[in-house]
C-alpha cells in the first residue's frame, strides 16, 4: 500500500448539485478505506447564485488539515471554476463539462485557463446524464464517475452510497442517479483508457468498521443528546444555527425541548434558569450573540450557576464576515466580563474532540457550577471527517451535581468555603435547603453581604474552585520526541490539525520541532506550559485571529517574546504557512 | 394619619410575630417603612398559604430594584438575577422542572424598560408562571428616577425640566402581548392580591399581575398612597374577564379599575 | 510652617447631617489652605437607616490618597461610631455628645470603647444647638465648632462656608447654623481651654486662588459640558448616575439634551448614531450595564464610529457590590469584544485627571474614529479633592475631526487604508460623500466584502490607527530620581495616589524604589513601561481586583514574574500596605 | 404566472436602467429575485422624490437581516448597525441633526425579536424618524427559522413540529406603544407605501410603517404573494385614522387592512 494524499474540489454555481456531490465523494471514499476531512463554502448571499465549492483531502494516514492546493477539480460550471485553477498542483486533473448548456467562449473557458501540464478530463456531462436518466439533474454524479473511473475507485462504493442517499425518495431517483453516475463512469473508462491512473485502487481497503462523515457542529448536537441534554434556548446566528436545527429534530422525541429565545440574553437566561433548577441545558451563539449574553454570564460567575455556552467563531469584530473562520473571540471568552469573571473555557480541534469536549462541558459546568464557554469556529462547526461514530462513556455522560448531604438541613450553607472551593449545590424541591441565589456579593449562606472580608473570601473561593477544575480538563498534548526543541509550536482549536501537520512535515525534513495543543484556555495548565516553552528555544503560535489572543494570554510563560503567526483570512491557515515559519525561524537563527 | 402603607408595615411585624406567614423569611424586609411593597408581601404569603404549596417547591426570580429584593425576604428558593431578565431566567426554571411553583417579580423599571424585550414573549409563549410587576412609576432603587410608567412632566433629579416621554400601560402591553392572564391590583388591598394569585396561579399558563405601588421615599406627588387610594375601583358590575375585545375597552377607558381584567377561556 | 497630616472622621446615622458636615468641613479647610482629599461612605440600603461616614484627610502637602487611621473622629451617633474606633490612632481625638437624646448604657457608649491615650471631647451638642438655634437640627454644626476651636481653625472659615451653604434657604437659617456652630466653639475654647491644640492654626493660609471641592463624577460632568458635549444617553447605575443627573441640570440650558434610554444597550446605540452624524455625545455606565454594551462597542470599533463610554467601575462580578470600590472592569474594558476590537481605554487616577482625560477623550474618539473607554471607580468617582476650578484649554476642546477634502468629492473612500490607519470621515449632510457604514467587514468604500486581504489589510489599518493613537495619549509618569532601582511599583486608576504616597514613603526611609503610573491601558506605552521595568530588580502591581488585570496585560514586558498585590475589600488600598509589601519584597531579597 | 414579486423587480430593473429612481445605488439589491422588499425599495424612492430631499440628507439606519442590507442598496447614507438597534442607533442621529430625513428600517425578527425592547420607547419618546417595519414572518437571512409574527403551527427546520407561540400584531404594537402615526402597508402595493411614507416622514414625531412582505424563498405557505394578494384590502370607507379607539377597534378585528391607521392629531 502506497501513501495516498489528495485534495480534490468539486466547484459548480448553487443549484449544481456541487454541495451534495461533494458529500457523496466524501461518503465513498471514507467507505473505502480513506481519511477523510472536506469543507464546503457557500455563496455570502442568499439568493441562489454564486459559487459553490467542496474541497476534501483524502488520504491513508490521518488528514489533519486542509491545504491550500488542489490535485483534482471536478467543474459543473467553468465560469465559476475559473478563479480556482491558480490553486491547482502542476500536474493536476480537471474533470469539466465538454459540451456545456450554455455556449461559453473558448478565451473565458477553463480548458484555455488551465497551466500546460494539467490534464485535462472533458466530458459530455449534460449529454451523458440525459441519455442516461432522462434529466441532466444527475450530470454531478456523471462526473463523479469519471473522475472514479480514471481514479481508481471502484463504482460500488459510490453505488452504495448514492443508494443510501436518494433511497428516501424512491427506486426510481435512485436508479436514475446510478445510471447517471455510471454513464460517467462507463464513458471515462472507454474514452480515458491511456490515462487512467487507478491511484486510489491499490490503497483501497473497505472499510470493515463503518466510519461516519461528522460535522463539527453535527457532532457537537450529537453530544448534547448523548449528555441527556434536556432543554435548549438559542437565537439563529450563523455558524451556530445548525446545532440549534439539529436538535429541534432530535431533542423532542426524547422529551427535550428547543425553545428559540427573542435574542441570546433571554437564551443563556433560560439556560442559567434551567441550570439552576438542575436540569441540563445549553445554548450556541456565535461573536455578536456572544458579546450579549457578556451580563448573564458573569451572573453565572457569581451566583454559581452552571451553564453550557457554544461559541462558535466567525469572521470579527461586529457582524464582521458571518460565513468566515476565525479564532478571535478568545479574549472575550477569558476576560470578557465586567469583574473578576473567571469561567472556564475550552477549545476543541477537530470533529472528535467537539463531540467529547461538549459531552464533558455539562459535567464541567455541574461539578464547577460555572458557566462553561466551548469555542468552534466556521471552520470546525462545518468541516466533516470520517470517524467511528463517537459514543461517550457512562462516566461522561453522568452528571457532575454535588448535593448537601442529608446532615446539613436546616444549616445549609449554599456557598460554603470549602478548600476546593466547591460547595454542595442544592436544588429547588429540596426540603430544607432553601436559599437565595443572587449576583451580589453574599455570605456562605446567599445573603448579600459587602464587607471587606466577605468579598476577599468569596472572590478566593471562586477562583480556587476554577483552578480546582484543572485536574479534570483536558491537558495540552505534545507531539515531538520530547528534549530541547528549537522550536515548539503551540496551536488550538481548529488550528491545531495545521499546526500538527506543520511540525510532522518539519520532523520529517529532520528539524527540532514539536508542537503543543491547548485545549483548556482557562483555567490552563501554566506548569505544564510552562514545562515545554522551557525546553524550546523558540515560541511559535499561529493564530486566525489579529491580535495573537492565546500568545497575550500565555505569552508570559515564556521567557522570550513569543513569535506570532496571525491570519485573518477567513480561511483556515495552511500546514505549509506554518512550515514555512519554522523555517524562517530556524533560518534567521542560523544567521 | 397613618398612610396605608405604615399600617400595613405594623401589620406585617405583628403578623411576622405571630409566625402565621410563613414564606416570610427570618429577616423583616429592608424596604423603607410604609413602601407599598409590604402590601404585595401579605398578598403573596397569603396565595401561597391558600394555595398550601411547600416552601421548598416555590422558587421566586427577580430582576435588580427594590422589587428585586424580594426573594431575600422569603423563605423559599430564590434566584436574583440581573436587571430585567427575570422572565427569562423564570423560564428556564420553570421547564427545567414543571413541579414549581415559579413566581418572577420586578419593578416597573426592570420590566418595561431593560426588561420590556422579553414580556411579550415570555407571553405569546404561554409559559406557565406568575408575573408580579410592582409598578411605582419610578426606579426606587437607584433614588427616584422616573420609570416607563412615569407620567409626562415629572420633575426629578434626572429630569429637572420635567419627562417628555408618553409613559406605557403595562396592563394593555399585556393584553396587546396575548398573555393569557392579566390582572390589575393595588398594593393597598393585600386581599385582592391574594386572591388574583390564587386564580392566576393555578392558570395554566402566563399570568401577569400588575400591581400598583408606592415609593415613599422618592415619589411625593404622582402614586402616593393618597392619590392611589382615591383613583382606584373595582371593575365595573358585570365585568366579563374572559372577553378580549371588553378588556380592551376598561383598560383604553379606565387606568384604575382593578382586579382580574382578562383570562383566556 | 509645620507639616501637617491629619485624617477627620464624621460619622453619625442618616439623617444626621454626617455627610452635611464632613462637605463642610472639607470646604473650610480647603479655604485655610490645605490640601483636602475627602471620600463619604453612604449605607448599602435606600431606606433611611445605617451609618454615614465622611473621612478627609487634610494636609500641607499634596494628599495623594486616604489612610486607613482616623486622628479625630467627631460622633454623631454613639452606636455608629463604636465600631469606628478600632481605627483611631493612638492619640486621638473624639468628640462626642455627652447628652444624647436618647440614653445610651455606659458600657456601650463610645467613651468606653476607646482605648486610653485617647483624648475625648464630650460635648452636650442637642442642648448647645438647641439653645442657640432653638431646634437640634445643628448639632452636626455644633460639633464641628468644637473641633474647630480645639485645632484652632478660625471661626471664619466656617461662617464664611455656613453662609453659602444655607444663603438659597434664606437669612434665618444661615443665621441658625452660625449659632449653632458658635456654641460649640465657645463651648469648647470655654470647657476644653487646656487641651486646645491648635494645630492647624501655624500651617494656615487663607488661599488666593479659591480653590473648589470637586468629586470625580463632578469634574467628569464639568468635563463634558466644558468640552461642548451636546447630547447624552444613559440609564441609572450606581455610581455613574450623579453624572447624568448633573448633565441634565446643566447640558439643557446649554442647548444640550439628556435622554434617559430604556438599557445601556440603546444608550451606547444612541450615541453611537450621533457621533456617526458629527456631533458630540456620551455614555456613563458601571459593570453591569458596560458589560451589555460590549456588542454595540465592537460595532463602532468595526465601523469606525467614534463614542466616548465611561465605565464607573464598582465591586463585580455581576450586579457586585454596587456601592463599593473595585478596579476589575480592566480585563473587560481592553479585551471584552468578541474579535479583534481594540478601542482606546484610558484610567484617570485623580479628579484632575477625570477632568481632563474627559474632555480630551471626545477629541480622541474623534480623531480615532473609535470608542473610547474613560475607567474610573467608585472611589475615584464619589471622593472630593479641592483644585483650582479645572479648565480645558482651546485646543483641549476643539474637536478632532478629520473630513474628506473636496478633491475626493464622487471618489469618496470612506475607509481608505492610509498609512496611519486614520481615513477622512465625512458626515450626513455633506454632499458627495455618501458612503453607508457597516458592522461587515467592508472594502475602502464601505461596500460589504469578506475576501482574504480586505479583511487582512482593513484589520491591518484599524489596529494601526489604535497604535497610533499613543502619541496623543497620556503617557506614563514615573515618580523616581531615575536610574536602577530595587522596587518599581506600577500603579493605574484610583490607585495611583496610594502608589506615589507608599513609594514617597519608601524614598524618605532611603529606599532605591520609584513609581510608574499608567494612564493609557490601551494602546499602552509598551517602550517607556518596558524601559522602566528594565531598571527595576522587582515589579509590583498593586490592584483592586482579584486577578491582577493590569499584571496580566503588561506582565509579558517584563522578563520576570510581576509581583501582585491584589485586594478587592471594596475600599481603597490604603498607602501602607503597599509600603508593608515593598520591604516584605526587598527584605526577601536580602536574605 | 408572474408573480407580483417577479412583475415589480422586473419593473424594478427597467426603471433602474432607466435612472429615474434616484436614490437606487449602482448596485442592485442583493435580495432574492422576486422578494417582497423590491416593492418597499421603489415605495421608498417614490416617496423620496416626491419629498424632493436630497439624498446627502437622507440617512437609513438598519439593522441585521435581508432587510437591514438596505442601506447598501440605496444612493444616501447608510447606517449597518448590529441586529436589533436600529431604533436607538436612529435616535442618536435625528437628535444629533435634526435637519436630516432619518429612516429606520428592520425584518420582523429584528424589529419584533431581539430588538423588540426598543420600540415602545422610541414611541413613546416620539422620536421623528421613519421606521418601516419590513414583515415577511420569516428569518430570511439566517435561512427560515420563524419570526415573532410567524402563525402558531409553522414547521421550519427551527421547529420540525411546528411552532406553538401565538404571533405579535406590530401595528397593534405600535398603537399600544402610543406611537404618534401608524401604517399598515403591503409590499405588492409600492404607490400605497409611497404615499402613507410621504404623509409619514412629513408628520412630526415618530411614524411607523408596517410592511407585509413575502419571502419567497423560505416561506412557501404563508405570506406568499398569493394569500397577501388575496388578505389585503383597503381600510373602511369613512375610516378616521385620528381616533386612537376606532383604530384599536379596526386593528383587532382585521388583520389585513391596509392605510393609515393612526395619526395622532
Ligand atoms: C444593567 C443594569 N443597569 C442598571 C442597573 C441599576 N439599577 C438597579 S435597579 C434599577 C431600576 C430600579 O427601578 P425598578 O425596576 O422600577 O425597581 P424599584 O426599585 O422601583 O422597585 C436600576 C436602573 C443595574 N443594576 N443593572
Ligand atoms: C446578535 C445577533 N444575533 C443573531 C444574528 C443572526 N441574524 C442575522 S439576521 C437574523 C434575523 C433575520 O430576520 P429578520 O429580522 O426578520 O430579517 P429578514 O432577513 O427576514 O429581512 C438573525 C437572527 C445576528 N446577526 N446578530
Ligand atoms: S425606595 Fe421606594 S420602592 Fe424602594 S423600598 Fe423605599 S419606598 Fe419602596
Ligand atoms: S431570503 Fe427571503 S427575505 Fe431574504 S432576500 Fe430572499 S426572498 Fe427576500
Ligand atoms: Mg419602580
Ligand atoms: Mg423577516
Amino acid at each position: 500500500m502506497h501513501t495516498i494524499d489528495i485534495t480534490v474540489e468539486v466547484c459548480g454555481m448553487a443549484g449544481d448539485g456541487t454541495i451534495a456531490a461533494g458529500g457523496m465523494l466524501n461518503e465513498a471514499m471514507s467507505r473505502g478505506g480513506f481519511s477523510v476531512l472536506g469543507f464546503d463554502s457557500y455563496p455570502a448571499e442568499i439568493r441562489g447564485f454564486g459559487r459553490c465549492v467542496t474541497r476534501s483531502r483524502f488520504g491513508t494516514e490521518e488528514i489533519l488539515a486542509l491545504i491550500e492546493v488542489t490535485d483534482v477539480l471536478i467543474s459543473l460550471d467553468d465560469e465559476q471554476s475559473r478563479s480556482r485553477v491558480s490553486f491547482l498542483t502542476p500536474e493536476a486533473a480537471v474533470f469539466f463539462d465538454s459540451k456545456p448548456a450554455v455556449y461559453i467562449d473558448e478565451a473565458k473557458s477553463l480548458a484555455a485557463a488551465v497551466k500546460p501540464g494539467t490534464m485535462l478530463f472533458g466530458m459530455p456531462l449534460t449529454d451523458l446524464a440525459v441519455a442516461a436518466a432522462g434529466t441532466p439533474r444527475g450530470r454531478n454524479l456523471t462526473a463523479l464517475g469519471g473522475f472514479a473511473a480514471v481514479f481508481g475507485v471502484p463504482r460500488e462504493l459510490f453505488h452504495r452510497v448514492i443508494k443510501r442517499k436518494f433511497q428516501p425518495k424512491g427506486e426510481k431517483v435512485v436508479d436514475a442517479n446510478v445510471k447517471s453516475f455510471d454513464a460517467g463512469f462507463d464513458y471515462a473508462l472507454k474514452v480515458f483508457s491511456d490515462r487512467i491512473t487507478a491511484v486510489f485502487a491499490a490503497s483501497l481497503e473497505i472499510a470493515d468498521e463503518e466510519k461516519v462523515m461528522l460535522s463539527g457542529n453535527q457532532a457537537i448536537g450529537k453530544a448534547a443528546l448523548d449528555a441527556d441534554l434536556r432543554l435548549y434556548f438559542g437565537y439563529p446566528i450563523t455558524p451556530a444555527t445548525p446545532i440549534m436545527e439539529y436538535l429541534a429534530k432530535h431533542l423532542p422525541p426524547k422529551g427535550g425541548r428547543v425553545m428559540q429565545m427573542e435574542d441570546e440574553i433571554s437564551s443563556i437566561g433560560a439556560v442559567l434558569g434551567s441550570y439552576y433548577a438542575g436540569t441540563r441545558a445549553m445554548t450556541a451563539t456565535s461573536g455578536p450573540g456572544f458579546a450579549l449574553m457578556t451580563e448573564l454570564i458573569t451572573h453565572g460567575v457569581m451566583a454559581e450557576i452552571p451553564a453550557v455556552i457554544l461559541d462558535a467563531q466567525r469572521g470579527g469584530p461586529s457582524t464582521g464576515l458571518p460565513t468566515k473562520t476565525e479564532q478571535s473571540d478568545l479574549h472575550a471568552a477569558v476576560f470578557g466580563g465586567p469583574g473578576d469573571s473567571s469561567r472556564i473555557v475550552v477549545a476543541p480541534s477537530d470533529v472528535a474532540e467537539c463531540y467529547h469536549f461538549t459531552v464533558k462541558s455539562f459535567q464541567w459546568a455541574e461539578k464547577y457550577q460555572t458557566p462553561v464557554i466551548v469555542l468552534t469556529d466556521f471552520f470546525l462547526d462545518n468541516r466533516v471527517e470520517n470517524h467511528p461514530m463517537p459514543e461517550a462513556d457512562e462516566e461522561d455522560r453522568s452528571n457532575g451535581n454535588i448535593f448537601p448531604d442529608s446532615s446539613q438541613k436546616g444549616a445549609y450553607k449554599r456557598y460554603e468555603a470549602t478548600e476546593s472551593g466547591i460547595s454542595p449545590r442544592s436544588l429547588p424541591g429540596m426540603e430544607g435547603f432553601i436559599f437565595s441565589a443572587t449576583g451580589l456579593e453574599h455570605l456562605e449562606t446567599g445573603t448579600p453581604d459587602y464587607s471587606p472580608t466577605t468579598h476577599m473570601n468569596m472572590s478566593a473561593k471562586r477562583h480556587r474552585k476554577i483552578q480546582a477544575a484543572l485536574v479534570d480538563l483536558p491537558r495540552p498534548v505534545e507531539s515531538s520526541d520530547g528534549g530541547e526543541l528549537n522550536v515548539g509550536v503551540i496551536g488550538w482549536g481548529s488550528t491545531v490539525g495545521s499546526v500538527r501537520e506543520a511540525v510532522r512535515s518539519a520532523r520529517r525534513k529532520g528539524l527540532s520541532v514539536g508542537a503543543l495543543k491547548i485545549s483548556s484556555l482557562f483555567p490552563y495548565h501554566s506548569e505544564v506550559i510552562r514545562e515545554f516553552m522551557g525546553r524550546c528555544k523558540h515560541i511559535l503560535i499561529p493564530e486566525l485571529n489579529y491580535e495573537g489572543q492565546l500568545a497575550n494570554l500565555i505569552g508570559h510563560l515564556f521567557s522570550h517574546e513569543v513569535k506570532r503567526l496571525n491570519k485573518v483570512t477567513g480561511t483556515p491557515i495552511p500546514p505549509s504557512e506554518i512550515l514555512a515559519e519554522i523555517e524562517a525561524i530556524l533560518e534567521a537563527d542560523t544567521k | 394619619m397613618k398612610t396605608p402603607g405604615r399600617s400595613l408595615a405594623e401589620k406585617v411585624k405583628g403578623i411576622k410575630e405571630s409566625g402565621a406567614f410563613n414564606i416570610r423569611s427570618e429577616h423583616l424586609p429592608t424596604w423603607c417603612p410604609g413602601c407599598g411593597y409590604f402590601g404585595i408581601h401579605q398578598g403573596l404569603n397569603e396565595c401561597i398559604q391558600e394555595l398550601a404549596v411547600p416552601h421548598h417547591q416555590v422558587v421566586i426570580v427577580s430582576g435588580i430594584g427594590c422589587a428585586g429584593r424580594y426573594p431575600f425576604f422569603c423563605d423559599t428558593y430564590g434566584l436574583h438575577t440581573v436587571h430585567g431578565r427575570a422572565l427569562p431566567v423564570a423560564t428556564g426554571v420553570k421547564l427545567a422542572n414543571p413541579e414549581l411553583t415559579v413566581f418572577a417579580v420586578g419593578g416597573d423599571g426592570d420590566g418595561l424598560a431593560i426588561g420590556g424585550g422579553h414580556l411579550p414573549h415570555v407571553a405569546r409563549r404561554d409559559i406557565n408562571i406568575s408575573y408580579l410587576l410592582f409598578d411605582n412609576s419610578i426606579y426606587g432603587l437607584t433614588k427616584g428616577q422616573p420609570s416607563p410608567s412615569t407620567p409626562m412632566g415629572t420633575r426629578s433629579k434626572a429630569s429637572p425640566f420635567g419627562t417628555t416621554d408618553r409613559p406605557l400601560n403595562a396592563t394593555l402591553l399585556a393584553l396587546t402581548y396575548e398573555a393569557s392572564f392579566v390582572a390589575r391590583l393595588f398594593a393597598g388591598d393585600p386581599r385582592g392580591i391574594a386572591s388574583a394569585l390564587v386564580e392566576g396561579t393555578m392558570h395554566e399558563g402566563f399570568s401577569i399581575f400588575h400591581i400598583y405601588s408606592t415609593c415613599v421615599t422618592f415619589d411625593k406627588t404622582f402614586k402616593t398612597w393618597n392619590n392611589l387610594k382615591n383613583w382606584v375601583h373595582p371593575l365595573p358590575e358585570g365585568y366579563d374577564p374572559t372577553d378580549r375585545r371588553q378588556a380592551f375597552d376598561e383598560v383604553l377607558s379606565d387606568d384604575y379599575s382593578i382586579g382580574v381584567i382578562y383570562k383566556r377561556p
